[in-house]
């Protein structure tokens, strides 16, 4: 792969309820993403935009955003999934000849309309979307299968929440810091066991962008690019039942094809920083394991030591993660931005200190059937 | 007010909120092998289908193997009692989503003699006894109508209680 | 590095009104398999998938998920992409880019819709902004009778040479064993066939179908090995101006020209024709298929009546549109601009069968959504 | 092995019910102002690019040309004339109620004076041969205005 790199990012603050439209959130982003880049619209060759029909109350929902993300008069095309997908297709579409820099926006307004009904949809209509079950109730089916073959305690799902909603307090985009405890989590109600009300990610709006541009469109901005090492995704069987719930098998093959393109062998020693994409805190051990952190099974204690925390040796979601901010499909696009910033030093306090390598990860559909794993460097591959 | 998209509008602080709705219903044909899957709950028969090239049996069938990516044909008549998977117990309420009253459970069910799970409602037990490996079985719809619910739900086999 | 792209194999379904026989999954999986036969491929050579619809036609949301028993995407990449009527020409253009980065050696589109399974009119309806414009919007005819009738008063052009594309259409689908409608139609009987929406008329129009249509992209590397005589991509291009319907300038129809000349200029092209041997046009209504030629640079304003009425975009005649049929005789929305870039790579594969236009070197397919997106995409027999 | 189940089972279809998705979606600044414009005012406002000089209605907050912010607003009156027209005779299923529109239903661009783009309403008037492109049209407010689009009941020929 050539030379690409994150050049500009910027988001919204999360919270519910943003009295913008999602057209004026896409436009702060946009603008404030040029503006982190140093750059003017003139510069951009082509926009990539992401919505989602249903969360956003009509359909061709790309239509509305159009003037906001700068389409007008400008190749533009829109994914339909999460933001790591549609940097991924940013990414593809700036390596080809055709464009050198790309636009990537987000944005979503989960409080406008009815999430769970929403996520039912994705359910099969001509079999299980009867059974009513949303992104809490299946997410509680994955929950206890992992737990039970593994012999994962809720106190060290418990522990993700606190770790993510502590850090949260770093982050000035945060929809949710929290100043809480074990106990908290274990004492707040039951949702659908064994997923508890603080072991939920919350309803945010709020929108993201990036830019992405070949090696030879990279000005010597006062920002420091950070480059892209590896991309892939991959995506799992559709029906439950069909798969191995205990195992993310879709993210260790994206995790795998993301390491060989990045020449990461260890991720555990070689990652300084993790944004992953923790819509529940079981979902965030789970991941560890697809991501090579750590072996099958052994992610309630890699938490219990505190290597993930933000003193430890890798530290995983120091923005405060889904967990504390989750306007669905820009969260990928989030995690992108928050290793840009830890990769360039600008983090602020959450700040991992000599951060160099950075995985940001991505998920969609029924208890994460796809994933999406970026690996970042703030340094470009040497010279083949 | 008649086909008006807005239904309702809030204001506060000179910016305003519109309350609205899409209603677009549908019609999903459910293909032949949910067709004669239907058919098998009618008569309290479940079946899956086989794939003759990796030898899994799915429940409910579907007509490709999303691993062999073979057509598959070779019907099954499949136990309607199986083993629970994994399941939660559901305490919060979403009436326009949940067809029985919360609390109530989901499991994963994988019936005797299919490779696959099916999800599906569990009733007729005390939630706090549920336990992955228990004993399950269909309940069948007395008036089936064709859909996913013609199973009503799953309760504890009649034999096997106590087996746990 | 950036690869030369190709398309190696096509495969669609027999269109049609209603496919009771099929679920959503199963009638994509009859395109995708056509595709690999089409191509000689299993579906182990494919590396990724790009799918896409509409979410209010079918009301399944996350189709790249729900489809994996169809599309065969289990345990590999696939994303969704979407932009309403253009779907499909998104689609081509993404599987294109997929290649194109050199990410993926062998990639497949897919688009697919059941306009069977709810109201199209009502679905697409709500593409029109909530707050705004819904209630105004009766679907995408109204926008496309009201240019119609400004061309008949400009330029003096009457029904009857709409009714001559529609003809050329749908006779052409004659030839087409996959086309949806296919009947023999005269000027008279689209004269006499119900006024829809003046100037529209019941013959004017596209159906609503059930189809899909799979098409399989393949790099340099690749696609000489698998194609005797690949459809090698030159150029695409996009554009889109507008947020609401009122903002679109129908006389002036810029983003068709600035779709047609950029893809134009990217493909070399300067007397599109001459240099193009045959095009697969996106015509919702046959009104299009008279005032669009002239903003594609096809001839003069005011012009296109003259020429249709001569026979030059006949299958005999110097420039043949639409040998398939077009989008008259079918229209499964979100796959109908990717069956026009697949009839378009069919022609310069010379496997166009009793549609094939003799020795095409030279095709162009072109994508319409109901935002005025315009998507084209050049495809040549020859790599450069 | 087995038989299939059923040797002629009838194909089944599945259907939603109702299928209700309920939104409350924000207007934001610019629509609203424009809202409240014809509740409280009974005028149509639109907002000019300082940059280009267009002016568009209905408003918004970027003008996707220029991509700047913009904050001019003009006053455009209640008068305009017709950009083009359409009368839908097929009626088709309301995504609103559900259930079919009343047709036949006129659905108009109106080219306020002063302005760039058109604003999308309905004609009182359901025969296509009495309506002209061109001709001078006015809004009918509404006597009970609650900031939705609707407070212009409909454009009438003048």
């Amino acid at each position: 792969m050539d030379n690409v790199a994150i050049i500009g990012v910027a988001q919204t603050k999360y919270e519910k309820g943003k009295t913008k439209n999602y057209a004026e959130l896409v436009y702060e982003v946009s603008r404030m993403a040029l503006d982190d880049a140093g750059l003017e619209l003139a510069d951009i060759d082509n926009v990539v935009t992401t919505t989602n029909d249903f969360y956003d109350g009509r359909t061709i929902a790309c239509m509305a955003i159009a003037e906001a993300a700068g389409s007008y008069g400008r190749d533009a095309t829109n994914v339909e999934g999460d933001g790591t997908l549609s940097a991924f297709y940013g990414l593809m579409r700036t390596l080809s000849d055709v464009y050198g820099t790309t636009l990537v926006t987000t944005h979503c307004k989960v409080s406008e309309g009815a999430p769970r009904k929403i996520f039912n949809q994705m359910f099969d209509p001509i079999y299980d979307r009867r059974l009513g079950m949303d992104a809490i109730s299946s997410s509680a089916l994955q929950a206890r299968a992992y737990m039970d073959r593994y012999g994962i305690t809720q106190e060290q799902c418990a522990r993700v929440s606190v770790k993510n909603h502590g850090n949260a307090r770093n982050n000035p985009y945060a929809h949710v810091p929290l100043d809480i405890t074990v106990e908290d989590v274990m004492k707040s109600p039951v949702l659908a066991d064994p997923i508890k009300r603080l072991d939920v990610a919350p309803v945010s709006d709020g929108a993201c962008a990036i830019i992405l541009a070949k090696e030879d469109r990279v000005k010597n901005g006062r920002r420091k690019p950070v480059w892209v090492k590896g991309v892939a995704h991959c995506t799992d069987a559709y029906r439950l039942g069909e798969r191995d719930l205990s195992r993310a098998g879709a993210l260790e093959e994206a995790a795998r094809k993301a390491y060989a393109m990045a020449g990461v062998k260890d991720p555990s020693k070689e990652i300084d920083v993790a944004e992953v994409y923790d819509a529940f805190s079981y979902m965030e051990l789970l991941w560890y394991e697809g991501l090579g952190f750590c072996g099958a099974g052994e992610s309630g204690r890699l938490i219990d030591s505190g290597v993930t925390g933000m003193a430890g040796a890798l530290p995983v979601n120091p923005s405060g993660g889904v967990l504390s901010a989750h306007a669905v499909q820009v969260a990928g696009l989030a995690r992108i931005a928050e290793c840009v910033l830890q990769l360039r030093g600008e983090a602020g306090r959450r700040q991992v200190p000599g951060a160099k390598l950075a995985l940001a990860h991505g998920i969609t559909g029924i208890c994460a059937q796809t994933h999406c794993v970026w690996v970042l460097s703030d340094t470009p591959a040497k010279e083949v | 007010m008649d086909n008006e998209t807005i239904l309702e509008v809030r204001e506060k602080d000179g910016l305003l909120v519109h309350q609205g709705v899409i209603r677009v219903p549908y019609t999903w044909a459910a293909g032949e092998a949910a067709s004669q899957f239907y058919a098998g709950l009618a008569r309290k028969v479940i079946y899956g289908i086989r794939c003759t090239h990796c030898d899994m049996v799915f429940v409910p069938p579907k007509k490709t193997c999303h691993q062999c990516f073979a057509e598959l044909g070779e019907w099954v008549k499949v136990s309607s009692r199986g083993v629970l998977e994994t399941f939660t117990v559901v305490h919060y309420s979403e009436p326009e989503l949940h067809p029985v009253q919360a609390p109530f459970a989901y499991g994963i069910i994988k019936l005797d003699g299919a490779s696959t799970g099916m999800a599906h409602i569990i009733q007729g037990v005390d939630l706090d006894r549920l336990q992955a490996g228990m004993s399950l079985e269909a309940v069948f719809k007395e008036q089936p109508e064709g859909n996913y619910l013609d199973i009503t739900c799953f309760r504890p086999a009649g034999e096997a209680k106590g087996h746990g | 590095m950036a690869k030369r792209t190709a398309i190696v194999g096509v495969g669609q379904t027999n269109h049609t009104s209603k496919r009771r026989d099929v679920n959503g999954q199963e009638l994509i999986n009859e395109a995708v398999k056509r595709a690999l036969a089409d191509a000689g491929l299993t579906l182990r050579d494919i590396d990724a998938f790009v799918i896409g619809n509409m979410d209010h036609f079918e009301g399944i949301n996350c189709v790249d998920g729900w489809s994996i028993d169809g599309s065969g995407a289990y345990m590999k990449p696939i994303m969704k992409v979407t932009t309403g009527g253009s779907t499909g020409g998104t689609l081509g253009s993404s599987a294109y880019y997929h290649v194109a980065s050199g990410l993926f050696d062998v990639v497949m589109a897919i688009g697919w819709e059941k306009n069977s399974e709810s109201d199209t009119q009502a679905a697409i309806s709500t593409c029109a902004d909530p707050i705004l414009e819904r209630d105004f919007f009766g679907g995408a005819i109204g926008p496309n009778a009201a240019e119609y009738a400004m061309y008949m008063k400009q330029y003096g052009a009457s029904q009857e040479d709409a009714a001559m594309v529609a003809v050329r259409d749908h006779n052409n689908a004659l030839n087409n064993p996959y086309a949806h409608l296919r009947k023999f139609i005269t000027v008279e009987e689209v004269m006499n066939s119900p006024m829809l929406c003046y100037p529209i008329k019941l013959l004017d129009s596209c159906p609503r179908s059930d189809g899909a249509c799979a098409v399989i992209y393949a790099s340099e590397d690749r696609a000489p090995k698998i194609a005797p005589r690949p459809a090698w991509i030159h150029a695409t291009a996009v554009s889109h101006d507008y947020v609401y319907f009122g903002d679109y300038d129908w006389e002036a129809m810029p983003t068709l020209e600035a779709t047609a000349s950029r893809v134009y200029k990217r493909a070399g092209i300067t007397n599109p024709l001459k240099d193009i041997d045959v095009m697969e046009l996106y015509l919702p209504f046959s009104t299009c298929g008279v005032v669009w030629m002239e903003h594609m640079w096809v001839c003069e304003r005011g012009e296109s009546p003259k020429l249709i009425r001569k026979g030059v975009f006949n299958m005999e005649g110097e420039l043949p549109v639409n040998p398939s049929g077009g989008v008259l005789s079918t229209n499964p929305i979100g796959a109908t601009a990717l069956i026009r870039i697949g009839e378009a790579a069919l022609q310069v594969m010379g496997k166009a069968d009793d549609r094939q236009v003799p020795n095409v070197r030279t095709a162009m397919a072109t994508a319409f959504g109901s935002c005025y997106w315009f998507e084209a995409t050049i495809l040549r027999s020859t790599m450069s | 092995m087995e038989e299939k189940p059923n040797q002629a089972t009838e194909l089944l279809e599945l259907s939603s019910g109702k299928a209700e998705h309920v939104y409350y979606w924000h207007c934001g600044y610019y629509t609203s102002r424009f809202l409240l414009g014809l509740r409280d005012q009974t005028t149509i406002l639109g907002v000019r690019c300082s940059a280009c000089g267009r002016v568009y209605v209905p408003p918004r907050e970027v003008c996707g040309r220029c991509f700047k912010t913009m904050n001019e607003w003009v006053d455009l009156g209640t008068e305009g004339t017709i950009y083009a027209f359409t009368v839908v005779k097929l009626p088709y299923v309301d995504p609103n109620t559900g259930l079919p529109i009343k047709v036949p239903r006129t659905d108009i661009y109106v080219q306020f004076d002063g302005a760039d783009t058109r604003l999308m309403h309905w004609l009182d008037e359901g025969d296509e041969t009495k309506i002209k492109v061109g001709a001078r049209v006015k809004a009918v407010f509404k006597k009970e205005r609650r900031g939705t689009i609707h407070d212009i009941e409909y454009f009438t020929q003048v």
